[in-house]
């Protein structure tokens, strides 16, 4: 067969098994390496052609990257014996609070939460690679700041952050004290400029 | 989202406490909602995440507003799921405990009469109010992200066979100049600890950090080495040095070294 | 798409990492696995498909398995050809310490550097066969003293060590600012010819 742009990308994707940016898929060509456009452009035969196959091509943090689909889950998670882990509700919140808030420190993850974050849920967080330690925060003790990783969007099947699901809207005060109107003792109660400022995000 | 906004609810809470509106629904119905099958109580109660979590949970399962909660029955609930808390996980209590005060003291504060224009500045519900939507919402930020699809139990890398030969990986080329250099690094460095001597940079810091900060873009990553000019010699590289390691203690930039003695890359962070 | 048993097959050589065999592929399914000759019609099928593509399905004593093919290896045994390397600015100065004050301890090392060797460089250098356990100190501990090789000697093109540069000689190539090197190569770093011809080998 002939070695096509659209081939030769479809066999490093696949042997590689991690994602491979544009620059990498540029450097299997030890001459001429085609222009960023004919990737594209070749990536995006790719993807198309996938459309029947059992495997889709998605762009993450790090690269594109071949993955099997999501409808193909209950059969290949058969292949292994263990269950794909499940992390507990305090893991996802911390790690929510993380990914939507960063950087952020435990403190005020803690704030937010109501209960004390556990140094094991830390620490899992950051073996896992999904968040590390950004810089620290100006204040005594100089508490870290945490941030997501790459590994944390290649993980989370996203490009970047951006592609997070977006964040629930906050009533904002005006709308609350509407509705206070309905309760009892504080009917008149009226919010003040600074508490208005506290709700816009 | 800034990093102020972040700090403003800890400042609040010192100056004021918060307020609660917790419309605890029906009192009357209390001890009928209550009523948990004595073998499914613990495992009912550590399914909550803490003092906001169980509020939450009372709010919503006597399907009232958040905006909308009579304090006073809410409470009542809450201290019930508390005593029967100590009982089971003394270790969590405190957290508890802590939101029990703090509900008592909203409720407390409902029932003193006000002076008509403070009552117009502040509602002590606020601040519970604010806490419960925001950790509300970081509650179902947290449950769509574990619906997106994650690689290994959603969808998988794909990875097969190459089967031919990979080439060797080379040891890294040294120069005899690179053993000299680093030779030389190393004995003036010692000499310089064994004299304290700790010589006043002419050029400006934080000149330098500006500098750099203006070249570096948060879209992409530039070189480390790029933001060395060698013709200021090693003063000069000592303040650009000197420079980054403050803008990464500010959180103004970050370093990215994709493998161990690879190439360094910086970029500005947003904010 | 419609999970076709050819498509379930192919998600799970994909995922698997390994070669199949066809109990392990009626394992895949919970319920009413298909026949043996079911199976091996639908990878018969995948076989056929596979032309077109970059991988082909080989059967291999342990089960069935989806391969690159040969025709690729040009560009995709690239993705495993090294990326030029440099040792760290701590190994260089452990080898450069030991080239020049050998015979010397792990400590003696340390003291000079003001920080710990990590035992991985010296295991590297050991292993690069540049240096060697010379002798042991008359220490508590015995500790080691490591001294450079015949190796070392010969790959810098050295008849003794004698010919090693003198500091004095080091200081003068001073004026050249090439020690930049804050991490990796100075790519950028503009050479002088003098420069230049040092880093020739």
């Amino acid at each position: 067969m002939n070695p096509s742009l659209k081939n030769i990308i479809e066999a490093a994707l696949l042997a590689a098994g991690q994602p491979l940016n544009i620059e990498r898929l540029q450097a299997l060509f030890e001459t001429d390496p085609p222009g960023r456009d004919e990737i594209r452009a070749a990536l995006e035969e790719l993807r198309a052609e996938c459309a029947q196959r059992s495997m889709e091509l998605r762009e993450v943090s790090s690269g594109f990257r071949l993955q099997v689909r999501q409808e193909f889950a209950p059969w290949v998670s058969r292949l292994w014996e263990d269950r794909p882990t499940r992390y507990s509700r305090a893991l996802m919140e911390t790690l929510a609070l993380i990914a939507y808030r960063q950087p952020i420190t435990r403190a005020e993850i803690e704030e937010i939460r109501g209960v004390s974050v556990s140094s094991q849920i830390m620490k899992t967080l950051q073996e896992r690679e999904w968040i590390r330690v950004v810089g620290y925060r100006d204040l005594p003790g100089k508490p870290a700041m945490y941030g997501t990783t790459r590994q944390f969007t290649d993980h989370f099947n996203l490009k970047s952050l951006d592609e997070l699901p977006t964040l629930a809207e906050i009533r904002d005060l005006d709308a609350i004290n509407v509705e206070l109107d309905l309760g009892g003792v504080d009917a008149e109660a009226e919010p003040d400029a600074q508490n208005e400022e506290l709700y816009k995000e | 989202m800034s990093d102020t906004d972040t700090l403003i609810p800890a400042a609040e809470l010192q100056i004021e406490p918060p307020l609660a509106i917790v419309q605890g629904a029906p009192y009357t119905r209390l001890p009928h909602d209550l009523y948990i099958p004595p073998d499914a109580l613990e495992v009912f109660l550590e399914t909550f995440e803490g003092p906001l979590d169980l509020l939450l949970y009372l709010i919503k399962r006597e399907n009232l507003d958040i905006l909308d909660i009579p304090i006073a029955q809410v409470t009542q609930q809450y201290v019930t799921y508390v005593e029967l808390m100590k009982e089971l996980r003394l270790e969590l209590a405190a957290e508890y405990l802590v939101m029990a005060a703090m509900l008592a003291e909203i409720k407390s504060r409902m029932l003193l009469p006000r002076p008509a224009e403070v009552a117009e500045e502040e509602d002590p519900r606020a601040e519970l109010i604010r806490r419960l939507q925001e950790y509300e919402r970081y509650k179902q930020a947290a449950e769509d992200l574990d619906a997106q699809p994650q690689l290994g139990r959603d969808v998988f890398q794909a990875r097969i066979e190459a089967p031919f030969d990979r080439p060797r990986k080379a040891p890294p080329e040294v120069s005899l100049y690179d053993i000299l250099s680093a030779f030389k690094e190393v004995v003036e460095r010692a000499k310089m600890f064994s004299h304290h001597h700790v010589q006043r940079e002419p050029l400006s810091v934080r000149e330098r950090m500006s500098q750099v900060l203006s070249t570096l873009s948060a879209e992409r990553f530039t070189e480390f080495t790029r933001l060395f000019a060698p013709q200021e010699g090693r003063r000069g590289a000592v303040v650009t040095l000197l420079a980054l390691l403050e803008l990464i203690k500010e959180s103004l930039i970050e370093l990215v070294q994709s493998e161990p003695f690879g190439p360094i890359h910086v970029r500005s962070v947003n904010a």
